[in-house]
This record gives structure tokens, C-alpha cells and sequence, in this order.
């Protein structure tokens, strides 16, 4: 078994007109920039994938990753919890124009919506949001006489992450922090597409060292030293 | 009537496990399915407790009693196994995560209902994994005797004993025959070429059915 | 902050009576054994704690562990997915004579319910039990045409679990498969007590490799070389 | 009227905090209560995205923009750290496991409701990690200007902008006073030396109560 791909090009080929698509990482800190971009690229040459539904914790900063494909129109709809950024342009113009949709959902909502998307969980009760304008709509119910709302679990048709480490068979683990939403995002969506900073042997990640385990990752690409988002807006890049 | 042992039951199941597939095997028979992969065909095995890519057992005296199995056999770990904890292990098979669980059965139904956790309501009820493989999994195979020690049937119209699943069987491996549920009947793919299609019939406690040819149930000699 | 106590009779010197208590492991492993032996000790000596309600995914085997528990009368209740093993005697005895009580749970659903203690979860709906008996008295709700029943969080008040490396903070890890329930109950409890085999400085766990972060320990004891319940009970031993 | 500066607010908050506490702390104006941490107090640093035991900020240069807190901003790893994902960093605020969390606010309410992710309905609304904060965390604290930069209370009796979370605040360190909410009401405890009540009530949008002495508040020279 092995789900390690050659090119970014080839890993990203075959995502669809109006995918819903999970982007790992907070800020600049696991965006998979490498991935994104090839998206970008691919959507540029052939305008596929369009239609995108993206789900991140923000809404793209500066001018690559997230921002980039604000820029470039494939995206209808963003389900973010934060999406304001020190460089929210690419975003903003899009959402001002009525280009965009948004959804917006509390961060640790919207963590446990892609966690229960992951673990086959269709709803679930929380008290975050209870009583305020995010909770219209939502059934309410009171346990042990406390009001909680009832939220429902976020899936996609495909993860982009960041790993570190990856195997052949799937197996990731993450730099720090880097860590973030990549985990239940690999389990929440139907095809989870890894970029890795190192490709190595099956057995290679300890057992108790993975942190996602291959089950969750449909492939996988190796891009050695890749970029960081942070470092590139502040930089001033541009894709 | 000459019938499979539960090698061949065990090896006529492993032919269908697809390459790249992540599979569950449910404690005892089933663990038997493992035995038979074809060579060639990477199969990763997955244990409730929290393992992903279990290999077998080790040798007796080597044996690391924090590598084990959901039926706390002694196993090893492949190459490329990790280890998670227990919610983790359960989204793997609630989520869908999982293709193909192998589960034992008390009976089937031709509805596709299996009882495999309880007999009636005697003795102490233990339930472990079973319902949430059996809802979890996407694709769920059932390994059986074709009747029971006392000759009764086990595929039958409805399920007599307590249920561990509603219309969760795909496909029933017997010591007669490959049996599928479709559409609320059981469908017959495959049987023993000496067995008659009346005699498993007769040991059957419900219709069974064609949908064209029913292949030639055949299994390695030795087995 | 040192949450390290210097002996196992000082660490579980204040579990009371009636106590819902998680305990940590599947079949031997991870069976906190040590742990439990100090509290059945205590209950020896001093009648406390009794009336407990113990949460594992078995109920003991052999003599040693939760069967010693059992066996001392200590144990009112055991919520469990499998009361069954190779020598039930321990739970068979007490049930049988309706001196235990059982509250039968899934296993999935065992460990979901108490990662969503854990989590501030009150509730979740999942497909496990649907038209068996195990659903009777839960309510059914359908989402995206498929049935679901509502299962509810589960909590304790404390926690024994078993790691392999700790430090002051209270930041463990666990040996292979022994991690099993620990992580998600030392979430779930008030107060989560942990045996490890080796107590090492904060900063001597990679942060990455951290799998329970100290935030959900409340103290824990040094136990060089424990006991494996598995060898125990091949072995004969009672407590 | 003489008023406390942002450090000042902020040292006061930290005198509060406990030895051992596990806290949150806000984007911005919140993240300096960090700096004012008493010696001999090992408080433990919360960040959403998924670390705790967060240091502060690295020297320029020495930045590794995979070490960030919730604001995007670099930050350090203390001994003793720990990385989680994301919905486990929020299982550890669901969940109850924050001792403190420390917010800024547009509105605090005399119920204890809370107004700090929206003013009005203009501009593109983000949320963030507010509202999982305030019902999460065991104990939620305020630090904010007393008024608003054109004069307004920010202490009032009902908030005017959208809610980030229902009667969630227990504590307020403003730049003139420190507030309680206790069933429904505000009650003064601490007050700059130099300011009357009466000055305090005039620029609070609700009845300000006494319940017992109010202390001094007083920092640090310098702040």
C-alpha cells in the first residue's frame, strides 16, 4: 500500500466543481500552502475546481494560500469563525461584493463540528452560543439545568494538511503548533490529501508517535521545506 | 453434507478483503480471517482497544501484554501500526472509517438483522464492540456454521435472540454457502458443489434466493 | 506546581464513599494496579471507600484489580461494555447475588460518552444501538435519513489511570496499547490520579509527544516497574 | 479624573490569579496580564490553536511561526508544554478545565451577560474562540477602560450589542474600579483611592452596589 503521489499536480487533479473543502491550519501556522496553490494553479489553467465551499478557522490573509484563492474566484462560501486577519483584503472585497458567502460558527464549535464529522456523531449539545444571535435557528434543551444548543456535525469532500512526517500508509505527525485542525479535519473529510516535509519508511514513525493514523488519509506528497504562510505574507509575497 | 471447516469458512472470507483495506475482525472465529489474506493484498488490521496495523501473535514467551488484541490475545505491530486511544479507536468505526468488519453470528436475518451479543435474556449481558461495528463499518460480513450444534438453522426470517444490529449484514460466509442480503432477502452467490441447492434450503430458515449464477463454493484442499 | 505525591496510600487517601470512579485499562493493560490495590487496602483497614460505582470496559478478572475491588465489597455499581473474561468469578459472584449492579454500555459508546464528559458534551446522537434493547428509553432522532438515539456524557469523580512517563506538571504518556481509556478519562473526572512508571522533569516529554496534558491530572505517584494484571492473573496471584 | 493605565488594569488582574491555575487569556489588551504575573506563582498559559504552557515572545528574529497564541502573534514553549489539536484544546474550555479565562469587552451587563465579538450588526462578524470561552472557563474575567473612548459606560444594564455570552462575568478590572457581579448586580470592591463613588456611579450605566468594605485599588509606581 502506498498513497504517496509524485506530483502536486497529479494530488490535487481530481477535486470537483463545488467541493466542500477542509484547509488545515490557524493562521499561517499548518496552512498547506504548497497544496493550495497547486489548486490554484489548476484552477487557473482550466477554471476546476470552482464552486468551493472552504472550511479554515480564518478567511485567507495577504495573498497566498486561502487569501489566493479568494483572489483567483473558486471559492463560493467560507465556514470560518475568525475571518478577519492583519491583511483580510482578499476576503473582505469578496464578502463586500455578495460574492461570498459566509457561515460563521464559534472555534471551538466548529472544531467539535469537524470532530463529530470525523466520528460518525450527526449532532451534538453545547452550551457555547446559547442565548446569543449565533443561536437562531438551533433546538435548545436543558440538561442538569443548564440551556445547551444543539449543533450538527461538519463533514467534506476533502482535507488539505500539513504534516511533518508522513508514511506510505498514511501515518502523520506535525510540527508544534502546526498541529491545529489537521487532525479531525483528516478524519472528517471523504479524501484527506497530505502535503509531508519528509517522506519515510513505514515503521519509521513510532507506533505511539502518529499522530494521525493512515486510516484517515486517502494520499499524500512530499514537499520538502515548505512554505510558511506567516512568512510569506509578512514578506509581501504574492501567488 | 460435507461441510467447509472454519478455516475454509475463514479463507473463502479473506478472498473478498480488498487491497488497501482497513478491516476489524470481530473475537474468536473471526480472527481466524487474518490466516488466509491472499499474498499480495495489504490489509490493515485494526483493534478496538487502539491499535491500527496488528499483526499476529507472537511466539509464546514473547508475548507484550500492552500489545493486544480486542480479545486480549498477545499480537504484534506491523510496520506503520499506531496507536490512539479509545474514543479515537471508536471514531475510527462510527465515522465509516472502517470497510469491512467480520462478525460472528448467532443468527442473521434475511432482513439483514444480526444476533450475535446474547443468547435470550439468561446470564450476564456483555455486549463489548458489537453494536457499534456493526453500524460503524462500512461494509459488515458475517462468519457462521451454517446451523447451529443442535442443527437449527441460523439464517433466518427474523432473529428470535436479542439484536445487535438492524439490517446491518451484507454477507453471510457459512459452512455451505456465500449468502448475501439484498433488498430484505437472502440472496445465494456461492455453494459447496456436492450440496444441493434443496439440501441448504432445507437447513435454512428462510427463503433463499437467485440473482444469476450461484458460483462454486471452493475452498483450498487441506483446509 | 508539583503535582507528584510522595506514596500510593497518601494518593488515594481521600476518594470517598460513593465515588464514581474511572478506572484506566483494557483487559490487563493499563489496569492501574498499584492504584487500586492502595484503595483496597484503605477500604480494608478503614470500611472507606465503599459503595463505589466503578467505569472500565470490563468488570475484573481473577483476584487481583477490580476483582480484589470486588471481592472486598467495596463496589456498588459497574458501568461496562464487557462483564465477561477468563475468570468472571470476582463479577459473576457479586451479580448474581444482586449485591453489584450493571449498567451494560457499547463500547464505542462508553468511550463517547466519556470523552464527551470530558469535553462539556452533555449529549450526542449516535447510529450504535439503534432497534436493539440496549436503545429502550433513549430518544430517537433522525438526521439525513438514517435513525440515531441520544446518549449522554458520563463523569467521574475520580480517575485512576496508568502511565509509562510523568512529570510534576502532571503531563504523562502511556506504553503502547496501554493508553486505551486513560487519555479520555482523565478528562472526564474531578480528579485524576496517575501511577507512572517513571517520574521525569518538566521539559523531558516533547511537547508533541505529550498524548494527556497535565491540565487533566490532578496528582500523581511514582510506581517503578507496576504490576500487568495480565501476568498476574496467568499467574494466579490475589490481592 | 485620574485613571489606571492598561498595565495597570492588567497588573491588578494578575494579582487575582492563583498558583496553579490553568488560564486563558484574551486577544490583545488581555495577553498582558501574563506580564504581571506575581513570582512564586506557576500559572499555567492556555492558547486555542492548541498548546499549554505557552511562554512569552520570543526575542525578534528568534520567531517559529508554528509557536503562535490565539492572536497570531510568536510566543515560547515553558517545560512542562504540551500540543493538541484543536478540538481537544477546546475540549479542555468546554469542558471546564480553564480555571480563568481573561476577556476585553465592549459591554459588560449587571447580569453578568457579556458583549465583546460585535458592535451593532456592522463590518464582516467574527467570533473566534469568545463564545466557547465564556461558557467554558470555571471563572470569567473582565479587563476593560471604564468607558468608551467618547465617554460612554461600558458597564451598563442591559448590552446593546450582540452578546457573546449569557451572565458568564463574574469579575470586571476596570481603569477606575474593580466590579463583582453577584445575582444580578454589580458590586463595587475596589475603587482608585483618589475617585468618589459618585464619580465612579456617574460613569456606570448601572447601579453600582457596596457589599462591605471597598478596598483601594492600588498598583504598582511606575505602571
Amino acid at each position: 500500500m502506498d498513497k504517496s503521489v509524485a506530483s502536486l499536480e497529479a494530488v490535487v487533479a481530481d477535486i470537483a466543481d463545488g467541493a466542500v473543502v477542509m484547509i488545515a491550519g490557524f493562521g499561517g501556522s499548518g496552512i498547506p500552502v504548497e497544496l493550495i496553490h497547486a489548486l490554484v494553479a489548476r484552477y487557473r489553467a482550466t477554471g476546476h475546481p470552482g464552486g468551493l465551499t472552504v472550511v479554515n478557522n480564518n478567511a485567507g490573509t495577504g495573498s497566498v494560500g486561502i487569501a489566493a484563492m479568494l483572489d483567483a474566484g473558486m471559492v463560493a462560501k467560507v465556514i470560518c469563525s475568525f475571518p478577519r486577519s492583519s491583511q483580510p483584503q482578499a476576503f473582505q472585497r469578496r464578502y463586500e461584493a455578495g460574492e461570498v458567502e459566509l457561515e460563521l460558527v464559534p472555534q471551538g464549535t466548529l472544531a467539535e463540528r469537524i470532530r463529530a464529522g470525523g466520528a460518525g456523531i450527526p449532532a451534538f449539545y453545547t452550551a457555547t452560543g446559547v442565548g446569543t444571535e449565533l443561536a437562531e435557528g438551533k433546538p435548545l434543551e436543558e440538561f442538569e439545568g443548564r440551556m445547551y444548543l444543539r449543533e450538527r456535525w461538519l463533514k467534506a469532500d476533502v482535507a488539505l494538511v500539513k504534516g511533518e512526517l508522513g508514511d506510505a500508509h498514511g501515518n502523520l505527525t506535525y510540527r508544534l503548533a502546526a498541529r491545529n485542525f489537521a487532525p479531525i479535519m483528516a478524519m472528517a473529510a471523504g479524501c484527506t490529501i497530505a502535503q509531508v516535509s519528509r517522506l519515510v519508511k513505514p515503521g519509521e514513525i513510532a507506533p505511539e508517535q502518529v499522530v494521525t493514523p493512515g486510516i484517515f488519509v486517502a494520499r499524500l506528497v512530499e514537499v520538502p521545506e515548505p512554505a510558511q504562510e506567516e512568512v510569506l505574507v509578512r514578506a509581501g509575497e504574492a501567488f | 453434507m460435507e461441510k467447509l471447516s472454519s478455516a475454509g469458512i475463514a479463507w473463502r472470507a479473506a478472498q473478498d478483503i480488498a487491497d488497501g483495506a482497513y478491516v476489524n475482525l470481530g473475537i474468536g472465529f473471526p480472527e481466524m480471517v487474518a490466516q488466509f489474506q491472499p499474498p499480495g493484498r495489504h490489509v490493515t488490521y485494526h483493534s478496538e482497544n487502539g491499535i491500527l496495523g496488528m499483526g499476529p501473535a507472537p511466539e509464546e514467551g514473547a508475548e507484550d501484554w500492552d500489545v493486544i488484541n480486542a480479545g486480549k490475545k498477545a499480537v504484534t505491530l506491523n510496520p506503520g501500526a499506531s496507536i490512539f486511544h479509545h474514543a479515537d479507536s471508536f471514531a475510527m468505526v462510527r465515522g465509516g472509517h472502517i470497510d469491512l468488519a467480520v462478525l460472528g453470528a448467532y443468527e442473521v436475518a434475511e432482513n439483514g438483522d444480526l444476533a450475535n451479543w446474547r443468547i435470550g435474556n439468561k446470564g450476564t449481558p456483555a455486549v463489548g464492540g458489537a453494536m457499534d461495528m456493526v453500524t460503524g463499518a462500512r461494509r459488515v460480513a458475517v462468519v457462521t456454521e451454517h446451523v447451529t450444534k443442535t442443527g437449527a438453522p441460523k439464517l433466518v426470517e427474523r432473529c428470535a435472540n436479542p439484536l445487535t444490529g438492524v439490517g446491518c449484514v451484507a454477507r453471510v460466509y457459512t459452512s455451505l454457502a456465500v449468502v448475501d442480503v439484498v433488498d430484505g432477502r437472502f440472496v445465494l452467490r456461492e455453494k459447496l458443489p456436492s450440496v444441493t441447492f434443496e439440501a441448504i434450503q432445507a437447513v435454512t430458515g428462510a427463503q433463499l434466493h437467485q440473482a444469476g449464477p450461484v458460483g462454486a463454493l471452493v475452498v483450498p484442499e487441506g483446509l
